[in-house]
């Protein structure tokens, strides 16, 4: 009995400490909720680092208005019942203005109604499904939404290589890889083009080939292979090692470092549309994948970009808010405009109507183990 | 009257015949025993009665019904109970609780009534707890009714074994060696009390025993079975003396029995 | 015995009624109590099968995720035009009501699927069962993946949320009732003899496949529910919440409150509730303390923290009696 | 036709890779009667192991493959001695539950000291494909099979042969006689959590060279569904592991190439529960009626 009693105790202290916020005065506070652990952590850690990079850089100019910004980094393991636990934590325990966050459309569908309801502004740096910027009027995005990637590529596939018939080899588990391949068919097909077979996948897969081989006997020109790099690897490796030579193409899923690790030759000649080029001359684009170098010793991804960028946005918004009240930052980041607006690494963005960003694509080419630049589409 | 009758019964394990058109039959109110030399298939013909095996062929008839494809359940309802070799008590329970739970089929309120907890429900509860006291009393058990059933002592947990069989209120009962593991003293005490339950139950016993001196004093009728075979039948003194029975114990260089 | 109920129903109100007044907490704080009764629910269900009749299962996310979904579905698809037909009643209430009615249609099907799981696969045994029912809720989870209707892989967005601290008190209260009075019967000690000895039971005359499979179909329920309540306070369901990982944290419960023991069983969901919120503060480590813990405790108490005892007001009258009866003792 | 064969080919790689993780759990569940969750995650050790070693030292195969395996088998002998040993008269559950703590340990253990992100797998042996008409055939596939064959002969040899193997058996027929003729149980249940670490540890370096592909969560699933390949055979049954590993990488992949690779997950499960309904103790096992 006497050891009920102390594990009763014990789970007592424990519990109070949960619910009496540690106050530190004097900063603000920002959010953030990524998978950092369980099945796509490995995206979760990328925005983590992005937007860990993003204040530590306005932290060292002296942070905004004033004040240091406090980063309150949580993982939510993937799961919908995390993430509305660390919502709720964030914002009623540590009180935080804003939240960044989720990675995955999913996520972020139980994110946004949680933020919205108390009216702190979010962004998702990567969520790309348009129901979630519809939930509310505080809940903005730095990607593009899947239209606009899937038209582009459909484009540069049948216009500029000419290309006439494609495979669609899709992630069905996710919700990015699905938006992007229904409108890349849309317009390829729109074009003129075929699509001759389409296959799927689930993310995190690591044996391909059965599909691959049944692609393989479709005989297609192009590959269309919207999915993460994670797995884009050893699809090309593996497709390759069947004796698939044509080109495959995808989304800003396929920008990563490890890309070109994993895939190595493989991946020569395949064709991506990206936010922005490492290429590119832009200063902000060179020091930012300079510093995320030094830090975090790889090339940054997409999603570290977009991340850092959504934490630049929100700084800027509060910048120009002048206050870090939420309704403020929120009317602050709906203030951007075409002509003025918010320079990030990934683009210029400012929103539409419904917290989407407008900006342009760029179309990479894997060439001699490298990203070379090919073209810029503007929306 | 014929209260079990068993005929032509088979059963077999991987071609082995563990049982061999076996026929014997009970008399009401008898007690029957039943030896031979270990791996005579004793136990089995006992699983056989009770369900627990299927029989490759042959009739059991309990009662006029025949009983060798009904589940054991089903037999123990029509009123069949039986102990088991090493006792099978229900361990982490009270020594009341495994006497309740044997009484499950004869007390049995409907599950909405138990969720409700209604006045039937209590009332059962009731009853079936006095008749708990009433068969631990009689097995002079109810000093230990709060005890868990392992922390018994040995003598006590196979006394406890038939209570719980008494409890599911049988009319056949049937004994799997009850005196293994006992001293002649407690041996002795456990032939008077089967004795005793056979003349205050009214029940029939089949005893399976290898003590044959506890055999020999209560059993008023013996089969003696080998290799799944019956090979001698009859009354104590004519066993004793059947050359054929003393054959298969001791050309098999099996233990002493006849102590 | 109607005073009784009287009373019974009172205290019930009174408890719904004081999840009402919560509504003034931290909303942070509230959430976990929810989360807290939600798993409470799910560990006692599973505490019935496994704790109880003894029968290893580890299927029970596959319950829930059955049930969720499909009173999930209901609601979406359904929700509107059944609550217009009550209109009659004010909103509010037509609303409770057809949230009620899906619950327990989810708890049903949840309870139907139980059975036809249960029939055949109870027939195993140990391990055997165990990674049998592992495979159900696999198939479930992979089903739901596959089912465009309810989202798929993309997960299952705009489910009203009508699940509140009231809701889970109430569920919560019906489902250690209805454990309870089963367990302290007739029925219940026939369930619990499966668990201490499946022959003997059989011997006893019990119908061990009935009791086995009444045990199934009462856990499956009340996972449905618990299912249910989760996607009606989340609003979106996701099929990662209900992996493999989900069954083990429930089967984590009641090991560590202890197998076999109702109350055991909600301070299991209590920990494992409270635990990771509390670790929080680590991000990184977090899972990593979290595991060493949780193999700590194993190692340190097997027999989980109550080990098959209940802690009821009964044991303090006990417990009392014995200190009683000692001092008594001692001044003669 | 030729589309059949070689998805059956493809299946023969995977079903392998299967079958070696397979044998670790048949193994240890024959012995400890524990279904030890943490064995996925030895596996995932053993392809990290296996990075480190041809990718930082620069081993060639051969030496890398021994490395991972002897570095599986040093923490298979940890892992029993400081998780499980402690609690083998505890209830079988409890230490059912520290398994699975172990394995989340060990991922969230990885994930913090090498990322989650997947790493490409060094490509010590250069690629050849071989072509039989449309039939592809890539020498990692011929080398994946052979060396799972060898593996599993090796085993059945030190199994059925060896004095080692003997004592193996007995303990794991009964552990108390096995005491009593004097065989060092903590010996012999150390040696099979080593032998069987070491084969998932094969089956890990293997998978990394065939994938090109490992993370710190790749064990999951394969875990999952080797369990389920040695519940299919028999579980406790060396052969039975390997034929349930085989039939299970065939059907995965033939399922996925038919039908569709989002209901591939689960066929292993169907097939199991299948198979469990007719025949309870797996195809080989032999199905003792429980002793009344």
């Amino acid at each position: 009995m006497q050891r009920f009693l102390k594990v009763m105790l014990l789970l007592g202290i424990i519990f109070s400490l949960l619910i009496f916020p540690l106050q530190a005065a004097g900063t603000i506070k920002i959010g953030a909720i990524f998978p950092i652990t369980g099945p796509i952590a490995t995206f979760g850690i990328s925005s983590a680092n992005g937007v860990k990079m993003a204040f530590e850089e306005v932290n060292a100019k002296g942070g905004v208005l004033g004040s240091k910004i406090e980063l309150i980094l949580e993982d939510d393991q993937y799961k919908a019942e995390e993430v509305a636990n660390a919502a709720k934590k964030l914002i009623e325990r540590d009180k935080v203005v804003a939240i960044l966050g989720e990675v995955a459309s999913s996520m972020s569908l139980v994110l946004a109604p949680i933020c919205q309801a108390s009216k702190v502004v979010m962004i998702t740096p990567t969520s790309t499904n348009p129901r979630v910027t519809l939930v509310g009027d505080y809940i903005f995005r730095a990607c593009f939404i899947d239209d606009f990637q899937g038209t582009v590529m459909a484009n540069f596939v049948y216009k500029t290589l000419k290309l006439k018939t494609s495979a669609i080899l899709v992630a069905v588990t996710s919700d990015y890889s699905k938006g992007l391949a229904q409108f890349y068919k849309e317009a390829y097909t729109k074009l003129g083009g075929k699509i001759v077979v389409e296959e799927s996948y689930s993310e995190g897969d690591s044996d391909f080939r059965a599909q691959l081989t049944k692609i393989k006997a479709a005989k297609p020109e192009f590959v269309y292979l919207p999915g993460y790099y994670s797995d884009i690897g050893p699809i090309l490796l593996q497709a390759r090692e069947l004796g698939i030579t044509v080109p495959f193409g995808g989304g800003d899923g396929w920008d990563s470092p490890k890309l070109l690790e994993t895939a190595g030759k493989a991946a020569e000649g395949c064709y991506f549309s990206n936010h922005y080029s490492p290429e590119s001359k832009d200063l902000k684009v060179q020091t930012f994948v300079k510093n995320y170098k030094k830090k975090f010793g790889e090339t940054p991804d997409a999603l570290a970009a977009l991340s850092y960028d959504a934490a630049m946005l929100l700084v800027e918004a509060i910048k120009r808010a002048g206050s870090s009240e939420s309704s403020k930052i929120r009317d602050a980041l709906v203030s951007f405009t075409k002509d003025k607006p918010f320079r990030g690494v990934t683009g210029s963005i400012y929103f539409d109507q419904n917290r989407n960003p407008i900006k342009s694509a760029v179309i990479i080419e894997i060439k001699g183990g490298k990203q070379v630049y090919k073209a810029t589409v503007k929306p | 009257m014929r209260i079990l009758e068993v005929s032509n019964l088979s059963c077999a394990f991987g071609g082995l015949m563990a049982v061999a058109n076996l026929d014997f039959y009970v008399e009401e109110k008898e007690i029957l025993g039943i030896i031979g030399p270990n791996g005579a298939g004793k136990t089995t013909v006992f699983n056989l009665i009770t369900g627990f095996y299927p029989p490759l062929r042959g009739e059991i008839i309990f009662k006029g019904k025949n009983i060798e494809r009904l589940k054991p359940y089903e037999i123990t309802r029509l009123g069949i109970a039986r102990t088991f070799q090493n006792p099978r008590l229900f361990k982490q329970l009270t020594v009341m609780d495994n006497v309740r739970i044997a009484m499950h089929k004869v007390h049995n309120v409907h599950i909405l009534d138990t969720l409700l907890r209604g006045s039937k429900f209590l009332e059962e509860e009731k009853i079936q707890e006095e008749k708990a006291r009433e068969i631990l009393e009689f097995f002079h058990l109810y000093e230990r009714r709060d005890e868990i059933a392992q922390n018994l002592p040995y003598g006590e947990q196979r006394r406890l074994e038939i209570a719980r069989a008494m409890a599911t209120n049988p009319i056949l009962l049937l004994l799997d060696e009850p005196a293994a593991g006992m001293n002649p003293y407690e041996a002795k005490e456990l032939i008077n009390l089967i004795s005793y339950i056979r003349d205050k139950f009214n029940i029939t016993i089949i005893l399976i025993e290898h003590h044959m001196e506890v055999v020999m004093e209560i059993c008023e009728r013996i089969i003696v079975l080998d290799y799944g075979m019956k090979i001698a039948e009859g009354k104590p003194e004519e066993i004793r003396n059947n050359p054929k029975v003393i054959e298969a114990y001791l050309g098999r260089e099996e233990e002493s029995v006849i102590s | 015995m109607k005073r009784n109920y009287l009373l019974l129903i009172l205290i019930i109100i009174f408890l719904v009624y004081l999840g009402r007044l919560a509504r003034g907490l931290n909303p942070y704080f509230y959430q976990i109590l929810v989360f807290w009764g939600i798993n409470s629910i799910l560990a006692m269900s599973l505490n019935l099968i496994n704790g109880f009749a003894g029968q290893f299962s580890i299927g029970h996310a596959g319950f829930m995720a059955v049930g969720g979904y499909f009173s999930s579905a209901l609601s979406v698809y359904h929700g509107e035009r059944f609550i217009s037909l009550l209109n009659f009643l004010p909103l509010n209430i037509a609303q409770i009501v057809v949230f009620f009615v899906f619950l327990l249609l989810g708890g049903l099907f949840s309870a139907i699927l139980g059975l036809i799981v249960g029939i055949p696969t109870l027939r195993l045994k140990g391990d055997y069962l165990a990674i049998a029912t592992l495979g159900f809720g696999e198939i479930v989870r992979v089903t739901i993946l596959n089912l465009d209707i309810v989202g798929g892989p993309r997960g299952f967005p705009g489910i009203p949320q009508r699940t509140d601290l009231s809701w889970v008190i109430f569920w919560f209260i019906i489902c250690l009732l209805v454990i309870r009075n089963i367990i302290f019967s007739s029925h219940g000690r026939a369930i619990i003899s499966i668990r201490e000895d499946e022959i003997a039971s059989e011997t006893m005359g019990i119908n061990t496949t009935f009791y086995k499979v009444l045990a199934f179909i009462i856990g499956a329920f009340f996972a449905g529910i618990a299912g249910g309540l989760f996607a009606h306070y989340l609003m979106m369901l996701h099929p990662s919440s209900f992996t493999f990982f989900r069954s083990v944290e429930i089967l984590l419960m009641i090991v560590l409150g202890g197998m076999g023991s109702i109350t055991g069983s909600i301070l299991g969901a209590f920990i494992l509730t409270v635990l990771p919120e509390a670790l929080r503060g680590f991000t990184y480590l977090r899972l990593v303390i979290y595991s060493i813990i949780l193999i700590g405790i194993m190692l340190l108490r097997p027999q989980g923290i109550m080990g098959g005892k209940e802690f009821s007001p009964l044991i303090i009258k006990k417990i009392y009696a014995r200190v009683k009866e000692n001092e008594n003792t001692r001044s003669k | 036709m030729e589309n059949v064969i070689q998805q059956i080919l493809n299946g023969i790689s995977l079903g392998s890779i299967y079958a070696l993780i397979a044998l670790g759990y048949t193994m240890v569940y024959g012995i400890l009667r524990l279904i030890n969750f943490a064995h996925g995650d030895i596996y995932m050790m053993g392809a990290f192991l296996g990075y480190f070693a041809l990718g930082l030292w620069n081993f060639s195969f051969p030496i890398g493959l021994l490395f991972a395996m002897g570095g599986a088998a040093v923490l298979g002998i940890i892992i029993e001695r400081f998780a499980y040993r402690p609690l083998r008269l505890a209830p079988r559950i409890s230490l059912l539950i520290t398994a699975i703590g172990v394995s989340f340990l060990l991922e969230n253990l990885m994930v913090l000291w090498v990322g989650a992100s997947p790493r490409p797998f060094p490509q010590k042996i250069p690629l050849q494909i071989y072509f039989i008409g449309d039939i592809v055939v890539t020498n990692r596939q011929i080398i994946i099979v052979l060396v799972s064959i060898t593996l599993m002969f090796l085993l059945q040899f030190i199994v059925l042969k060896t004095k080692v193997g003997k004592a193996m058996r007995a303990v794991s027929f009964d552990k108390e006689t096995a005491l009593m003729m004097g065989i060092d149980i903590d010996k012999v249940i150390s040696l099979t959590f080593a032998i069987g670490s070491s084969l998932a540890a094969a089956a890990g370096v293997l998978v990394g060279l065939y994938f090109n592909k490992i993370d710190p969560y790749m064990g999951v699933m394969p875990g999952l569904k080797a369990f389920v390949a040695a519940v299919l055979g028999g579980i406790g049954i060396i052969p039975g592991a390997m034929l349930g590993g085989f039939i299970l990488g065939i059907a995965e992949v033939l399922v996925s190439a038919f039908i569709s690779s989002t209901v591939r997950d689960a066929v292993a499960f169907v097939i199991l529960i299948l198979i469990l309904l007719i025949r309870p103790s797996g195809i080989l096992g032999k199905y003792m009626r429980e002793k009344v």
